[in-house]
């Protein structure tokens, strides 16, 4: 990687993903990254955000005289709810997910390969954890499906690859990925096509950081 | 902003195209979308397949058609799928005339099938009409000793909903019996067009009384319809 | 029929089947004669009539002044709620009936064969009119299903059958019958069990009326 | 007089058998019935399956486990059915130890296998989970071009809900997020018991806001159980 390169942190991840959610989505965030997103909307424009424990409609992070301990997202943090906010079921909760309301969701992932495959669950089929929870409702039934991810594992191995050796979440499911490097969307019949670099990387290198073929937008 | 309100039935209609297939909530006159009803009849879209409970009273020659059977009368419905055909009726005369067709199931199942529509379930079993006509054709297995039979899931192009009051995200809240198809109707609509009675600020519903969420909801129509007649 | 017989009439089948019904049952009416129950449990008893249009706790008609225009029972009857009652989406007035919450359904019926076989919605396959409605769900979800209904038709054949000739409602549901004759319950392996017949009427000028094999309690 | 209020937590517990499906709602503390997890660690039932959306944090020596853990520590549960287990917790421990099995499905999945057995319905088809573990030794169909497996409902003999508030006849609300798990394990619990934070007179809660009806519910305990903390 070329000297001074500054690939994105947790929050410009979130950041970078935030810019391209377009006004009256409605969008489940997952746990970790994709949580940060909704500090990076700008409050002028409307997006619905949808917790799976059936809530829509969740605000900011209330002050610490105004939390209301009734009321926490899927994460279990303490969350607000906007004007037009509302609770339903468990049932109907994912009925949303499941039913094809949601415009998207944005998960994290472990791995992502060139058929839209997601793997961010497990990283193997023999571990006793097992930490579902509802990624596959949501990369089953959401419209669009972004992954917020490091680009490589902590020891450089990539994670944009032919074929995922993980469990899978879903399979085909992913329709664009965010990583600390660059945006690729999955493209049917294509694969991944980079359409953002960070500044002073070349496609080449991002290339060489990736299994799978990397095509240009 | 989010603001899913139109301004007109024109708008409201907009873009519902030939072959559709339309649910039409409400039951026994409570809960329909009556205005609604006008604009599609208004609108020109034909050879819908209609959802709807019940497809009408006997014929009364002092009374003009309404809704589906003015529908029918015009011969714009190509197929009912619903739990009531009366002989004599609008639907019923059609039926028997051969020019249209009428799937008519249980209750029941027709309001878990519309569910389902809302919720991903493609499929589903269940033991209501296994054993009777309305098994013919279907998938039967055994569950729990019990015999039951494949359903599909019944999605809708357009729902048609009839609400108390509405918010600008298209929250939506009922009256009383008026509930009832409404709010599985509006879930399982590619297109959901609702008529609303009263209209709030948003924020005015409390969030733990909105039975409809907005999610469900894409144009809502304000019109002041009065209370419901009872059926002629 | 001895001379002076008194076959009950519609209320006075349904005040006998009233008469059956304990405290604290949920309990749905069809059309026509059950819906006339309702009137004949005892105001200190309290049970929950079920509407199929999602109403628990439907309540006498109330007076023209008092009418609610949004409130409706099955039959498309302005009703009353009591203090408890509440609504919910004909999704969920159905998982009470299909999920088997319901202590009793009482239907209206053509025929009553001695195997439990309701038939109760059409005269002929071949007719066009198909007034399903709610009947399938509820004889196949309640826990028991009682049937109202004439002893014999008009003419005088009998609808208490070996074999039901007209399509079914559901095959097996039936748990006891009230006629204007009798009260038969429905023994499986056994068939029908007479428990009540009105004065005057013997067992034999009963079975007389009647195609099935019954049986004394 | 419907009456469905106990007046002990024995009288709540009362009948519980060995060998149980207990659904247990709730969902990060909120909407948990804590106090009926207690009442039932005192009752003694064992053999237990226990279905619940999260099956505890990463243990933690300062903090005695209850609930769920606890129940698993005393050796009471045979089988958990869940969305989450965690390595290192308790009931991760039981389950790499071989004393515990774990069906751990997809959240929307248990859900709707929740709501699917108080609904009546034996079994349905859902994409999710297709081409994963999940699917193993599922039947597997096509819909709409889509792989899709068949799941069974998931009914319990026993469903322990929290309320916010209840009245005698059974008729419940919830507070904000607690709703989650509670009004479907209700329905698929062939007894469901209730603890509430607060009492009704009936008629007291307004009939289109009742979120539970009373026809799910077999006993309700007043529990003034304070306001839920955050997991730890």
């Amino acid at each position: 990687m070329s000297e001074g390169l500054k690939p994105l942190g947790r929050v410009g991840m979130a950041a970078r993903a935030a810019r391209d959610i377009p006004e009256g989505w409605y969008v489940n965030l997952g746990i970790g990254i994709p949580t940060l997103i909704a500090d990076h909307v700008p409050a002028e424009r409307e997006v619905v955000f949808h917790s799976e424990n059936g809530i829509l409609g969740v605000g900011p992070a209330p002050e610490a005289h105004k939390q209301n301990p009734w009321l926490v997202n899927a994460s279990t943090q303490r969350i607000s709810l906007r004007p037009g906010g509302s609770f339903v079921h468990h049932a109907d909760s994912f009925a949303m997910v499941r039913g094809g309301h949601l415009d998207l969701c944005v998960l994290g992932g472990f791995q992502v390969a060139e058929n839209g495959d997601l793997a961010n669950w497990s990283q193997s089929a023999a571990e006793v954890g097992r930490q579902i929870g509802g990624a596959m409702d949501l990369a089953v039934g959401a419209r669009q499906v972004w992954v917020t991810m490091e680009h490589t594992t902590k020891d450089g191995r990539p994670r944009i690859l032919r074929q995922c050796s993980y469990p899978l979440t879903a399979p085909g499911c992913v329709t664009r990925v965010y990583t600390n490097l660059a945006v690729l969307d999955v493209v049917g019949g294509r694969g991944f096509v980079v359409t953002d670099i960070i500044p002073g990387l070349s496609f080449e290198e991002l290339q060489a950081r990736s299994e799978a073929v990397l095509h240009r937008a | 902003m989010i603001d899913k309100f139109v301004r007109s039935m024109a708008e409201a209609m907009n873009g519902i195209r030939d072959g559709s297939t339309v649910l039409m909530a409400g039951f026994g006159e409570v809960g329909s979308p009556h205005a609604l009803l006008d604009g599609l009849i208004e609108q020109g879209a034909t050879n819908l397949t209609v959802v709807i409970n019940s497809t009408g009273r006997v014929r009364n020659p002092s009374q003009p058609a309404q809704g589906l059977p003015r529908l029918v009368e015009l011969g714009r419905v190509r197929k009912v799928i619903t739990s009531f055909v009366r002989n004599h009726s609008v639907v019923g005369d059609a039926v028997r005339d051969g020019v249209l067709e009428a799937e008519v199931v249980p209750q029941g199942t027709l309001a878990e099938r519309i569910r389902a529509a809302g919720a991903g379930v493609p499929a589903f079993f269940t033991p209501t009409g296994a054993g009777t006509l309305v098994a013919e054709g279907k998938e039967v297995r055994d569950y729990d000793g019990r015999a039951c039979i494949l359903e599909r899931a019944l999605p809708g192009d357009v729902a048609l909903v009839e609400a108390w009051m509405a918010d600008r995200w298209g929250n939506l809240v009922f009256r009383d019996a008026s509930r009832n198809f409404n709010p599985i109707m509006a879930m399982a609509g590619k297109l959901t067009i609702v008529q609303t009675h009263h209209v709030c600020d948003l924020g005015q519903l409390p969030a733990n009384e909105i039975v409809t969420p907005g999610i469900f909801v894409d144009r809502v129509l304000h019109v002041a319809a009065g209370d419901p007649t009872l059926p002629r």
